[in-house]
């Protein structure tokens, strides 16, 4: 094996392959990173065996194909190496020997054949393919909103349902619940629901682009799923769960409706949260005729009061939040309005974009 | 913070004092060990004068039982208002207690229960030795959380257990198919929190159990383990506390087992149900249910011959009819009582011989052996010789006979089922240490099975 | 107490005030900020009682002096303002009212009495004034090899000796030290020698400014230490313990020198690092003629070889350090070329810059 | 790591099986849990063939009793040769145990010991009632480590126990100045420990401890708190393996300290010596001694006198001393049998009266108070009446007398000193709580003292 790559054609193809090593894993093959050197491309491989990536490098020159695999430490080894030419070949115990100017490395290879990744199975269901500006907003509306942690497991995802043309995505921590559902050109023949491991979904939003013109191809399996751009694909398993019935939960009747202007609540709410205690970040929203009062008081420390304009004609009414979810929210649509809608201080309260209808946002009070 | 002491607490008001309890169902307390006081918050003042004047020395009395403590001071509090001032309108009051209201999300959990449908009321033999239990189950079933609560069943192996465990289960299923049933064993629960906890998964762990209408339990004698008792415990609290049903079974008595006491006497607050060994007339109805399941006639002398020697269990019933039955159909011969006697022979080899095995024989062949008068043997003697003579005896009585450790000690002058335990005990560290114990222990075996 | 500053006069120096507050302090009151407010100038004060600072604030408009403690929230707070005019003025009760544009917080306040902070001691002993960015050189130059925990209390700190006209500073944390010797313009009567603890010594650095013009004012006490600048005053404990006679370890004798281009070494050795183990960070440095080969290998997994050119004529000689004890020196000083001198690898290193004795390191091999 | 077991074990070995010990010096060990196996590294097999030959079974035998445990194995292994290969010239070998040389820095570490000055061996007065603890205290002073380790000191208030611990400080520092003293009392060992550990600075603390050859600790008996007993355990054992020289003093023996008992009988293990009261004798001289000191003449009754009547420690010689000299000095008269009587019954108020109460004083008023024979107060009856009685007696005792727990016990009757101590403990609880015992114990003491 042989081949040729400039520093700057193999660095960051290697960072990226190191978001997907198993940190700590108990089978040591899972620390090194696969490199497959192929006549016109040298493929780097990474997994964790929940979420395996595979990176496509051109490089300077392949004189020689081969497949071998090395520890991660490559990564930060490259990373260091001068703007030049570095040269991989394999010596006659089949490790690798980088070079480039007057540094030579060496590095122990694992075989080939004992690196285990993540496989599709053998029988593709269906392929998607959209543009990879619509899959990132699809996953930047929601992703937020999922569980952190894998006390429930189902929660740690987020759901997504192909079904037509349609496509339906949904993160919730049972506190809150972004909603989001989109239209695509193409169409798929079955329903297919996944939740997709939440690690997953930050992977991939590192990843693609803010780009209409670059595709991603989804490719469909029973118990994994597949992501393919130009250059990177990932397989990820999905959460062989249930996922909760959102549906359900999703209010319809309100009785008072407020717009308000984004930005101008963002930053209120991002000064009240100043004052809130570190553990419970609660902070109440008066809406009176054209008025939101954002507030919060916390014993022997102090008091925080906010007025903002608004449009609403409802009755006066008082709701408590975790400033945090609406800072989330707020933060993520882009849109200069939003819309409130409400029942009661202990109803849920529906967010979404004034006249639309495909994003919505569930935030739950807090009761006192 | 809810505490265990408070569960205690609570709970104990909850079932011997409903009067107080009426008094105590939206307090929440704690103990205060700095200061030694017990605190009790309640929400309003009148149920604070109530408790203070009417009911406070029965509380104090109750809670220095469970917090083995005589000098605590008990204090009744009206839940703290917000300490908070606010100055100004607009501005709300946050007080401690605000709480994040949820979504009622609701997954598709599946709580379809790992029943075996086999095992129904119908089918269930009835006769003198479990009429009782079966009773019990029946009306656990037909009003689960409300009759019988918990309801333990006990009783020796093969005696229909568990077919009345899964029983409950499939009525229940069938008449409340909205009703969540669990129905596990000690050891799959054991496994299961080891599982969660593993993958820091105990929250769904527990709201699982914690949900559940119905939660069947077989073979409860297994459970161990420190965070698996813990956690049973608290289930079996929270359960109880809230009117759901709960059912175990197991091979003893409550106070037989190797359990946390607390828990043993959680269980012995409900319904005790045990199943002896079937009597020959249900061992009989038993056969003749069975061969008619397969539409076969066997002669009542061949039934009432199996009945007889098939004396311990049901299974030992099924496993020896099946055995006869596959004897004709293999060497395709008509059922005789002698493939009778080669199919008892066959599956209950040492039942067959120790068939005649009594207690009496067994004092007579060791009090003979120790040259000790038979009485010595119920006696409260100690010398050294007559103790261990005892003692083999004992041990010989549960390996070779179907006594439990309370008949045991009752055949030996009335002695202590703890007593009984001790003497096996000590017979099986003896013969583990001493290949002499060992030969002794054979040669007994020898002459009683003669 | 009124008055109005914009945003922009007061917000920095909160934030700078900040690193000085108490963490996790028993002392309700130390997790505050006290404000004097004075006729021309608004003092912001904040201590964890073993260093404090005073910033000194210029603002818009003082209308009514006075003195109040308010919790470290404000400083968040603050800083999400608008770029506007905030005034602050106290109640009835002497809570601060802090209000801009249609934002209106309210502070409780401490009672400014209440509020301890460090004090110098009544006696001054001695105040030094020189360039900030001569003491920058001289934390810089030494504070990393300092001991980073507080195990042994005496070395978790920088020394430094003044005496007539000659500042002299180590840090140590007994596997290296870095030793720094300048000269003054002023002089000071008597010898003074003090260990400053590594907190004091960090929060200077970032505080004082790289600029021949701008002074520092250093008073001296028996048990704390003082630093003026234009705007700010630091007051730190010194650390009460004796120091180790470095004097004693600055090897004198040696059998052998290299001269080796900095930047060449370091990136070597940064390269080379990224292949030591995790715990380890051990290279070697083998010194031929002219030549300096920098390498390591651990097992399973690679070596790394590295070859300069340098200027050596002894004997062969090879050595092993902590790789970071070199990255840290090679990275903090400036000079193009470093000197490396050597007894045997057995015996510590000495890096210094060829032709200067003000700057000494010492470094401690790696007995293998 | 080296385990507490280690430790154990090694000290036993040192102590008990130095044979034994000599192929253990370069050897670490410890107990592996899992497998039940005591492993003990060796440099080499050499070692390992003569531990397994010669002595597998004596340490087989020690580590049981020290584990507790009967069935574990002992492993010996030579301590495992780096697992490492590498494979190119220029590279080196990076093996496990690479070590990190560490610059010489010496700190002026504050060594200087804080003795005072004012006790050496030669202003201190040996009479009898001293002599064999001043000659061990010589000794050990004369070579620390080797002679007598540990010291342990003990006797009542103001007898000269922290007199000879700082002689022993001054002349080893005097006579060996490179040696480090560190001279510290129970308490100040504690705050030092409980600050260390605040400030996370134990590795601080223990390089202090571990590395001192003199350790001087006075009045042991206040040594309390976990980690405080822990840690000085622990250094005890340090200094202790190494040779170095261990002095502490107490009010009572080692048996009757409430320490743990490990740390009693480590003090157990070496000299034990006792200060008894000084005699008439060295009282006289103590005085003598003093009148020089400061070059007065004070004639010999008058020395007698007070030697007489302030017989019960050092201190309160002194103190009488002084009174004496500053009665006659600020008042300008002379040194008179009247002005010692004077100054006798101002610095021994209750002394001078307590002078003549005898045990059989006390035993008399008590007996005739409770209507019982003096007899009975030394016998072992047990009605309440007589039982209390004695304890009582005790109690007053204990009080009005100077006589130690295990002489009152000899006293009433041969018994043992924790009688004595639980008599005590009763009256004190019983006078606590109801006053009329207190009105009882008072009138007691009156007509004791009339």
């Amino acid at each position: 094996m042989k081949f040729i790559a400039k520093k700057s054609e193999i660095s960051e193809p290697l960072s990226i392959s190191s978001y997907f090593i198993a940190t700590g894993s108990t089978i040591p093959v899972l620390s090194n990173i696969l490199f497959e050197v192929k006549k016109d491309i040298v493929n780097i491989v990474s997994t964790d065996l929940d979420i395996s990536a595979k990176i496509k490098c051109k490089v300077q020159k392949i004189e020689e194909e081969g497949k071998f695999a090395l520890n991660k430490k490559i990564v930060s080894t490259i990373k260091e190496f001068p703007d030049a030419d570095i040269v991989f070949q394999s010596d006659k115990n089949d490790n690798i020997k980088v070079t480039c100017l007057k540094s030579e490395y060496k590095f122990i290879s694992f075989p080939a054949e004992e690196f285990t990744t993540l496989q599709p199975e053998d029988k593709k269901l269906e392929t998607i393919k959209l543009p990879q500006r619509i899959l990132l907003n699809i996953l930047n509306l929601v992703s937020y909103a999922a569980l952190k942690e894998s006390s429930k497991r189902n929660l740690n995802g987020v759901f997504i349902k192909f079904e037509g043309k349609n496509i339906e995505v949904v993160a919730t921590d049972a506190h809150r619940l972004a909603f989001y559902k989109t239209e695509i050109k193409e169409t798929v023949k079955t329903k297919f629901e996944y939740i997709i491991p939440l690690k997953t979904v930050n992977e991939l939003i590192k990843i693609i682009k803010d780009d209409e013109e670059k595709f991603i191809e989804i490719n469909l399996y029973d118990k994994v799923i597949e992501f393919k751009t130009e250059n990177i694909e990932i397989i990820s398993r999905i959460i062989d769960e249930n996922y909760p019935n959102y549906k359900q939960v999703i209010p319809k009747d309100f009785i008072a409706k407020a717009i308000i202007n984004r930005e101008e609540m963002l930053s209120a709410v991002k000064r009240v949260i100043t004052i809130t205690s570190e553990k419970s970040k609660v902070i109440s929203l008066k809406f009176e005729k054209n008025k939101l009062f954002i507030s919060t008081a916390v014993q022997d420390e102090g008091e925080a009061l906010e007025e903002i304009d608004i449009k609403y004609d409802g009755d006066s009414m008082e709701v408590s939040y975790n400033a945090i979810y609406l800072i989330d929210v707020l933060k993520t649509v882009k849109d200069d309005e939003i819309e409130i809608n409400l029942v009661s201080s202990m109803n849920p309260g529906l967010i979404k974009i004034p006249g639309r209808e495909e994003f919505i946002y569930i935030i739950m009070p807090i009761r006192k | 913070m809810t505490s265990n002491i408070w569960y205690t607490f609570i709970y104990k008001i909850k079932n011997d004092f409903p009067n107080i309890y009426i008094w105590l169902e939206n307090a929440n307390g704690y103990y205060d060990k700095n200061d030694n006081k017990f605190i009790i918050e309640v929400p309003d003042a009148f149920h604070k004068k109530t408790l203070d004047e009417k009911y406070k020395y029965e509380l104090i009395s109750i809670l220095r039982e469970i917090l083995n403590n005589d000098e605590f001071s008990l204090v009744i509090n009206v839940k703290p208002e917000p300490l908070f001032q606010t100055k100004k309108n607009n501005i709300p009051k946050i007080t401690i207690k605000e709480k994040q209201i949820t979504l009622p999300l609701e997954t598709k959990i599946n709580y379809i229960p790992n029943l075996n449908t086999a095992f129904k009321f119908d089918n269930f033999i009835v006769g003198n030795s479990n009429k009782f239990t079966h009773a019990a189950c029946k009306a656990v079933a037909e009003s689960p959380g409300q009759t019988y609560n918990p309801l333990f069943i006990y009783g020796g192996v093969g005696l229909g257990k568990t077919h009345l465990l899964h029983a409950i289960g499939n009525f229940v299923y069938e008449h409340n198919p909205s009703m969540r049933i669990i129905i596990t064993t000690a050891e799959m629960f054991l496994s299961e929190v080891v599982r969660h906890i593993n993958e820091k998964r105990m929250d769904e762990f527990k709201e699982k159990y914690r949900n559940v209408d119905l939660l069947l339990v077989d073979d409860i004698q297994y459970l161990k383990g420190e965070s698996t008792t813990e956690e049973f415990f608290h289930t079996f609290n929270e359960l109880h506390l809230r009117n759901k049903q709960i059912v175990a079974t197991s091979d003893s008595p409550p106070s037989e087992l190797k359990l946390e006491e607390r828990l043993k006497s959680r269980f012995s607050s409900g319904i005790i149900a045990d199943i002896q060994p079937p009597d020959f007339e249900l061992r009989v109805a038993i056969l003749k249910q069975k061969a008619k399941e397969i539409n076969r006639v066997i002669p009542d002398n061949i039934i009432a011959y199996i009945a007889e020697y098939v004396d311990t269990n049901v299974r030992a019933l099924g496993s020896t009819f099946k055995t006869l039955i596959s004897l004709s159909d293999l060497n395709n011969v008509e059922i005789s009582m002698e493939l009778a006697k080669q199919a008892v022979k066959m599956t209950n080899p040492v039942k067959e011989f120790s068939k005649k095995i009594s207690i009496d024989m067994i004092q007579q062949v060791v009090a003979e052996y120790f040259n000790i008068k038979v009485q010595d043997l119920s006696s409260k003697k100690r010398p050294e010789n007559i103790a261990l003579a005892r003692q083999f005896a004992m041990y010989i009585t549960r390996s070779l006979t179907d006594y439990s450790l309370v008949q045991i000690g009752q055949y030996f002058g009335g002695k202590d089922h703890t007593t009984v335990m001790h003497a096996i005990d000590k017979i099986e560290k003896l013969i583990e240490k001493n290949e002499n114990y060992k030969v002794l222990l054979n040669e007994l075996i020898a002459r009683i099975q003669k």
